[in-house]
């Protein structure tokens, strides 16, 4: 009952903080949308990058803290290819690079830490990040890279007869949001339909079970690896043709931990949802509490959507540590 | 067998304890009591409840029915959702079933480590390790010297536990708990995967700590010779029941023991 | 190979439990002290002292502090930096302040407000571990990073968000020179290790070590976690928070929060990584080979004729920082550290192999 | 002050001396609870005191005597000189005999009193009460276990302290004047021999005996109090009585206890002693875990260690004995000191060894010459139990690993011309405790003990022993057959740990062999051969190559020595169990009792000599807890490979 009490308390406390720029009228009802539109697709971002760290948690309990330099990584491939070919072979191209980056990690790394702490696979993929942030930049290059995806840049005005003013959206945003459903949707797909994705949630649930009925964890690892290497390579596609390839992306996978604990480490909803989430959140305090903040307290500017997810995800860590989809676990003596 | 002092006071007592995981009652209205100086035994079939149980007692798993009462300054206390630590404080030591010793640290220090609850220097005099701490080192060391003498490791003081084989680890643990001077001594399954000789040797360690130094123990056993051997009475427990409770001899023919028994292959 | 054991038996415990227990070590420790006081503020060159000896000096401090929390008592954290960053702005703070106030009470209370702060954040990890708890540190960091950018009281409102400190002064011992710089820092690191090596070798450390290695089982044999994670995370961030204050007074002078973002965080978790969990020791190591790395980078490939460009260079030093971790969790999980104990043993047990 | 020690005559009035003298430095350590308790001589004779007036106040009476059955405690060596105080006559037992073992010295000597180290002691002692009904005190150090034994008889160390305490207060001058009693032909302690056939005699050793060879030892080694001595073997026996009490006493030095059985070495190295005493066969087996751990060494490493382990054997002892060697061979030794041979030393324990004696049996050359080449200062002695130990010490310089030495001062030497030693001495024994028939055939009237063991004096005046005079023994043939010679030889390969020679009266040699356990069943794990223990590997015809090279190695030697050419061993076979005390077929000091053996398996040495590939057998075995068991098995034999005689074939 208590922990009931706890995660009805955050609820309340989010939507309070969703719906409190609207009572207090600090925004139009059509910049509230846009803000809350912009945040959406952020989260969008967040939600692919923590997408791909559910599927390796699932599949070989490793937090992968190199999704981040995956994302990058995959971005920069593609980008740099991009210059050479057009950009759909780049993108082939592209994931046969995280095919074969999944099958390096696994032998080098998983393989030789299989049954290790938890923490340990933490810090390994830590070591991996550092590794494959270096090794991306200095094989394609330090600088900023753009990726065309062939959609307008510019801004279009929707909904000018709902709102006065209308709502300023841009159409690479809305194509993200529509790359990203897919994508869901074709992991949603795999996962139901092929024999490898029940195989993959087989060994999600019981690494001996599965062992046991003969598939082999190896090949496992390597799809698993694979596939979120693909889910990078789009994830770092979208935010590259949106914001320009660069090492900033990199630092994504730290967004994505809070992400993560909020959607439970296990749930791929939890990580779409969790990161939809921690998207608006972040953009609706920055946009609205970060003003008053700064006034309040004489700040010498806002800039609270850098630890706005973690203070979320703390809070909810000590209310529901399990996160919003996740299993919770006992402790045997 | 501590045959004389058997007939002590009681000095644990579980009284309708209930304990479910989800929807699975892993204890059922289990109700037996401990007394003074008695080798008391659980036993059961795997998944019978006795681990359970133990946690049960050393605050491990809170039940959701049921009392636990154990004596404390000479009259019997209900401790209520104790954590294990105070657990500890009110004088229950246990030992674990799968080796729950402090890997990277020595058998000296893991041993030391059940001193614990009796050490207080504070944090400045022990970075300092000056007057107050370095005594208390040093007098815990006494303690935990004698533990090491009773237990005959004196070769492997200093090394690391994880060398040690798997008998030794199992001294060691038992080591550890008798560090802190316990008055109760919860023992679960101290005898699983050891040959005869090791048995013996644990046996009549066991039975040193319950004579020599008035330890009350409770002890949960798969070999049905050496719970029959030493318990002065037994539990029975089944599928979360308690089925049958007495000296040996009485437990060996209630009958509702022996199907529990014959039920299972043992 | 060195070691004469024969005749250094013990007739008492406290001979047995000291600290170097074999007469070598302490002729070893001895001289190497003797050394560091006297020898290497005699040749050193400033160099030497100021870009290798003094960040060295430092950070060895601080990875000493974090092994105490994620090497002891095994709770991890990737935001330590943010404790630094108390430290520094804590010391800054109280300098400017209290002007007149010692600068060795001036760290002493920079730490201890860093500990607060520390068993703060760490209050999560009584009911969290893990991956968990790294949420918890590095919502410390990124909170911290920006209190220290935003809040204008901490910065004294000055405009850049930069502070820049005095020179320290001690009973009118001014630390300005590199070699009076590191003669200062070497002495209060000489302290602060032996004070924590005395704490891992105490009833917390083992406590420590204890919930470490078996939580269950330590708090079934009456350790109080509540008790053993908080001072673990105090006394950690004690240290780190000296080791912040002397980082921005002794080593950068002027800094901006910037100086503690979350890559030196990463950058200690490597320390203990490489040096060695759980090894105090193992902190000197990691601190020395974080620090030396960059210069041997720079200086190694000129040698041999092969200059790097710069950007090739930090490229190049994080792929092997990466690689580094991953070879060390693989290899030898307890570092440079634990190939330290085993060269020394190897040499205790010479000729024979083991 | 200055009490010229020589004119003290007795133990109690050593201790007396020392307690005055030195009373704050160590007289005795022990590694007890992590650490050495020490007891310095002032606490020693305090503690003494305590323990014979409660002795006395029991009922312990002059020229009685107290048995003392354990391990090296402090608490027993203060018994035995407790006992000495009030004149009686401590007779330490090993501690590792079986119950009946004991029954007879306890029955000989009349035995009332007796000091057990634990409970493992206490059970004997009760077991046998019933055949030895005189027995009415048992006192015990170790109260663990003990708690519930209700027998009469028992009492503890603290409680029979306590009431000599309370005697001494109520009989203020007693115990001295009782010290101040004893004299120097006073018996002062008798020692049990095992002796290879009937019962075992008591030899009866007087405070002046024990204490004048203790003295010419010590004045010619220069030992002082500052010496450390290790106490690590049966204190029932002289060879270690004599270290860790006679000498002690007469020179002050500090003796050291280790834990346990099983922290012998490692306590050794952490006590590093300045003066030790090792019987071959214990330098032996550190000799053979020196080997196996340098086999596991990497490769670069064990070259090393064989090149300056060359270099060694080649002016190692040179150096040590202080003979001229080049200044190329000097630094590279002084490199190996580095190297290997420092370290070795301290690994051993041996860092801070001044004077290393080994005694007992032969020791092979090999093995001698190893210790001294790394720098230990080990040198042979000759002596026994009726000789109170030191009749024959090398001395320092002069240095051979055939002989044992000349005569220590004050002792005389002669040889019989059937080559029989004899020995005249002030530490020669008194008596075979009641029994004359012994004593006359031992020592004769002229005051001559006859040693029974046969050698001659080599040209530089040393001691030279070869054997037994009884085993001494021909084959058929007429060559001279000396088993022990040829056992010696076989037993310093690091594989076999026993043999046991056949030939007296027959045509040719054969033996039996016991293999080291550790040695082989490393040497099987490196090459991947598995085993379930010693019967299994026993029976494998790897190990037979094994032997079989060693023992062709052995003929070899053999064949140069054209006295013992004929004598080289022609066949021989693995035994099925290991050869055991417990099972009288070694002496409680582990020497092979080859008669025994012979008749035990009997049809094993018929089967040698039969020509026979293989015998089935089945033996009787006794576990350690007492019970007893038989072991079946096949026993391969076969056949070594002989050398044609080197002498004859120069001749030729």
């Amino acid at each position: 009952m208590k922990q009931h009490i706890g995660i009805v308390s955050v609820g309340v406390l989010l939507l309070a903080g969703l719906v409190a720029p609207l009572a207090t009228g600090a925004g139009t009802p059509g910049f509230y949308t846009e803000v809350l539109l912009g945040g959406l697709m952020a989260g969008v971002l967040y939600s692919l990058v923590a997408l791909g760290i559910v599927l390796i948690f699932k599949a070989s309990g490793v937090f992968n803290f190199a999704q981040g330099a995956m994302v990058l990584f995959a971005a920069l491939s593609v980008a740099r290819m991009a210059e050479a070919m057009p950009l759909w072979a780049a993108a082939l191209l592209g994931m046969g690079i995280m095919v074969l980056v999944a099958i390096v990690i696994e032998r080098l790394v998983l393989r030789p830490l299989v049954n290790q702490d938890g923490v340990v696979l933490l810090m390994a993929t830590l070591g991996v990040s550092y590794f494959m942030d270096g090794f991306g930049q200095t094989v394609w290059g330090s600088d900023i890279y753009s990726i065309e995806l062939g959609i307008a840049k510019e801004p279009v005005m929707i909904l000018e007869g709902v709102f006065q003013g209308g709502i300023l959206i841009n159409k690479d945003d809305v194509a993200a949001a529509l790359v990203a459903a897919l994508l869901v949707a074709l992991l949603a797909l795999f996962f139901q339909k092929t024999s490898t994705g029940r195989a993959l949630r087989a060994v999600a649930d019981d690494h001996q079970a599965a062992q046991s009925i003969g598939i082999p964890l190896n090949r496992i690892w390597v799809i698993v690896w694979s596939v979120a290497g693909v889910v990078a390579l789009v994830a770092g596609m979208v935010w590259g043709a949106k914001l320009g390839v660069q090492f900033s992306i990199s630092q994504v996978a730290l967004k994505a931990l809070p992400v993560v604990i909020l959607g439970g480490f296990t749930s791929v909803p939890g990580a779409i949802i969790g990161g939809l989430i921690i998207g608006v959140g972040e953009k609706m305090a920055e946009v609205f509490l970060a003003p008053v903040l700064v006034k309040t307290f004489d700040l010498a500017g806002g800039g609270i959507e850098n630890w706005f997810a973690y203070v979320l995800a703390l809070l909810f860590l000590l209310v529901r540590p399990q996160g919003l989809f996740g299993e919770k676990l006992i402790d045997r003596v | 067998m501590s045959d004389a002092q058997g007939a002590g006071d009681v000095i644990l007592a579980v009284e309708g304890v209930t304990l479910s995981f989800g929807g699975v009652r892993a204890l059922n209205e289990v109700s037996f009591d401990v007394r003074e100086h008695e080798v008391r035994s659980i036993i059961g079939p795997n998944g019978a409840g006795k681990s359970s149980m133990l946690n049960v007692i050393n605050g491990v798993y809170h039940p959701q029915q049921g009392t636990i009462r154990l004596r404390m300054d000479g009259a019997l206390r209900e401790f209520h959702d104790m954590d294990p630590h105070e657990v500890a404080l009110s004088g229950i030591a246990r030992t674990f079933q799968n080796l729950a010793l402090f890997k990277g640290m020595s058998v000296l220090d893991n041993i030391m480590t059940g001193r614990n609850l009796r050490m207080h220097t504070n944090l400045l005099l022990q970075a300092l390790r000056i007057g107050p701490a370095a005594r208390e080192e040093i007098e815990h060391r006494e303690a935990v010297e004698l533990i090491i003498d009773f237990l005959e490791i004196q070769a492997y003081r200093k090394t690391p536990v994880g060398r040690l084989p798997y008998g030794l680890q199992k001294r060691v643990d038992l080591g550890r708990a008798l560090a802190m001077e316990p008055s109760v001594l919860l023992l679960d399954e101290p005898m699983a995967g050891m040959n005869v000789e090791e048995k013996q040797d644990m046996c009549r360690f066991i039975l040193d700590v319950n004579d020599q130094m008035g330890t009350t123990i409770v002890l949960i056993e798969h070999d049905m010779g050496v719970v029959m051997d030493i318990s002065d009475r037994v539990v029975v427990l089944d599928y979360g029941r308690k089925i049958g409770d007495g000296t040996p001899e009485e437990v060996r023919g209630n009958q509702a023991v022996i199907d529990a028994y014959l039920g299972v292959s043992h | 190979m060195f070691y004469r054991e024969n005749g250094q038996y013990k007739t008492t415990y406290g001979a047995d439990q000291q600290m170097l227990p074999i007469l070598q070590d302490r002729i070893f420790m001895a001289v190497l002290l003797l050394f560091a006081f006297i020898g290497v503020p005699l040749l050193a060159s400033d160099y030497l002292l100021l870009s290798i000896l003094v960040p060295f000096l430092i950070l060895a401090l601080a990875a000493t502090g974090l092994n105490l929390l994620v090497g002891y008592c095994g709770q991890i954290s990737v935001g330590h930096a943010a404790f630094m960053a108390v430290g520094a702005y804590s010391a800054y703070n109280i300098v400017l302040r209290v002007p007149q106030l010692n600068f060795l009470v001036v760290l002493v209370l920079a730490g201890l407000i860093a500990a607060a702060v520390g068993m703060l954040f760490g209050i999560p990890s009584l009911r969290i571990k893990g991956l968990y708890l790294a949420v918890a540190t590095l919502a410390a960091q990124f909170f911290m990073d920006w209190t220290f950018a935003r809040v204008k009281w901490f910065t004294n409102y000055a405009s850049s968000g930069s502070v820049s400190t005095a020179t320290i002064d001690l009973f009118g011992w001014r630390v300005d020179t590199p070699a009076r710089k590191y003669l200062f820092l070497l002495a209060v690191v000489t302290v602060f290790t032996l004070m924590a090596k005395n704490l891992v070798r105490g009833h917390l450390g083992r406590a420590w070590m204890a919930m470490r290695d078996m939580d269950v089982a330590a708090e079934v044999i009456g350790i109080r976690p509540v008790y053993a994670k908080l001072t673990a995370f105090a006394v950690s961030s004690f240290y780190v928070g000296v080791a912040g204050a002397l980082w921005g007074f002794v080593h950068l002078g002027s800094w901006e929060p910037l100086a503690f973002d979350i890559n030196l965080s990463f950058t200690l978790l490597f320390m203990i990584i490489i040096g060695g969990m759980g090894s105090i020791l193992g902190s000197f190591f990691g601190a020395l080979f974080i620090v030396a790395l960059p210069i041997l980078l720079n200086q190694v490939p000129a040698m041999l004729g092969l200059p790097l460009a710069t950007a090739t260079k930090s490229h190049l030093e994080v792929m092997i920082f990466g690689s580094l971790i991953i070879f060390f969790l693989i290899a030898e999980p307890n570092g440079l550290a634990r190939l330290w104990a085993i060269g020394k043993e190897k040499l205790r047990l010479w000729p024979f192999p083991h | 002050m200055a009490v010229d020690i020589r004119t003290l005559d007795t133990f109690p009035k050593l201790l007396a001396h020392h307690a005055q003298a030195r009373g704050g430095l160590p007289a005795i350590r022990e590694k007890a609870l992590g650490v050495w308790q020490t007891w310095s001589w002032a606490r020693f004779a305090d503690e003494v005191r305590a323990l014979a007036c409660g002795l006395a106040a029991h009922g312990l009476k002059r020229g009685e005597h107290l048995a003392i059955v354990g391990d090296n405690r402090p608490r027993l060596y203060a018994a035995m000189c407790a006992a000495q105080c009030l004149g009686a006559i401590p007779v330490p037992l090993y501690q590792d005999a079986v119950a009946e073992e004991m029954a007879f010295p306890i029955q000989n000597a009349e035995i009332g009193f007796a000091v057990a180290e634990d409970q493992e002691q206490v059970d004997k002692l009760l077991e046998i009460l019933p055949v030895c009904p005189m027995l009415t005190r048992i006192y015990f150090d170790d109260p663990r276990g003990l708690r519930n034994y209700a027998q009469d008889a028992l009492m503890s160390y603290e409680r029979l302290q306590a009431a000599g305490r309370e005697f001494d207060a109520q009989n203020p001058g007693f115990f001295d004047a009782e010290v101040a009693a004893g004299k120097g032909a006073d018996t002062a302690a008798m020692f049990f021999t095992s002796g290879t056939t009937g019962n075992p005699k008591g030899v009866v050793l007087t405070n002046t005996a024990l204490i004048d060879r203790a003295q010419a030892a010590a004045q010619m080694e220069g030992l002082a109090d500052s010496d450390v001595v290790l106490a690590y073997l049966p204190p029932a026996w002289i060879g270690q009585n004599i270290f860790s009490y006679a000498q002690p006493f007469v020179t002050g030095y500090c003796i050291c206890c280790p834990e346990s059985a099983e922290t012998v070495i490692n306590d050794m190295r952490e006590i590093g002693p300045t003066y030790y005493f090792a019987p071959p066969r214990v330098l032996e087996a550190l000799l053979t875990t020196v080997s196996i751990r340098m086999e596991d060494a990497g490769s670069l490493k064990r070259s090393m260690y064989a090149y300056f382990m060359e270099v060694a054997r080649r002016v190692g002892a040179r150096i040590l004995d202080g003979k001229p060697v080049g200044p190329a061979d000097r630094l590279l030794y002084a490199l190996g000191d580095v190297l290997v041979y420092g370290p070795l030393r301290n690994v051993l324990g041996m860092s801070r060894v001044r004077v290393a004696y080994t005694a007992g049996e032969a020791i092979g050359p090999d093995l001698f010459v190893f210790y001294r080449s790394i720098g230990i200062n080990l040198k042979q002695l000759y002596g026994s139990t009726e000789t109170s130990v030191f009749v024959c010490i090398q001395p320092n310089g002069q240095v051979k690993s055939d002989t044992v030495g000349p005569a220590v001062p004050g002792v005389e030497l002669r040889f019989t011309p059937q080559r029989e030693l004899l020995i005249r001495s002030p530490g020669l024994f008194k008596e075979y405790y009641k029994n004359p028939g012994a004593t006359a055939e031992a020592k004769d009237a002229e005051g001559w003990f006859h040693t029974g063991d046969a050698g001659y004096f080599d040209p530089d005046g040393h001691v030279k022993i070869i054997d037994r005079v009884k085993d001494v023994g021909r084959l058929s043939d007429g060559t001279l057959f000396a088993p022990k010679y040829i056992e010696n030889k076989l037993k310093f390969f690091p594989y076999i740990k026993e043999a046991v020679a056949f030939g007296d009266g027959r045509d040719r040699v054969c033996v039996f062999i016991n293999f080291d356990m550790e040695a082989v069943g490393n040497w099987a794990e490196r090459r991947n051969l598995p085993y379930s223990g010693y019967v299994d590997l026993a029976s494998r015809d790897e190990v037979y190559v094994l032997v079989g090279e060693c023992i062709e190695k052995v003929n070899l030697d053999l064949s140069q020595d054209p006295e013992l050419a004929n004598s080289q061993i022609h066949r021989f076979l693995v035994l099925h169990k290991e050869l055991d005390a417990d099972d009288g077929e070694l002496t409680r000091t582990r020497k092979v009792r080859r008669g025994y053996i012979g008749e035990r398996y009997q049809p094993l040495v018929a089967a040698l000599y039969d020509g026979l590939r293989s015998v089935h057998v089945e033996a009787q075995v006794k576990y350690e807890d007492g019970r007893t068991g038989s072991i079946s098995a096949d026993v391969k034999i076969r056949d070594a490979k002989t050398f044609p005689a080197a002498a004859a074939k120069r001749a030729a």
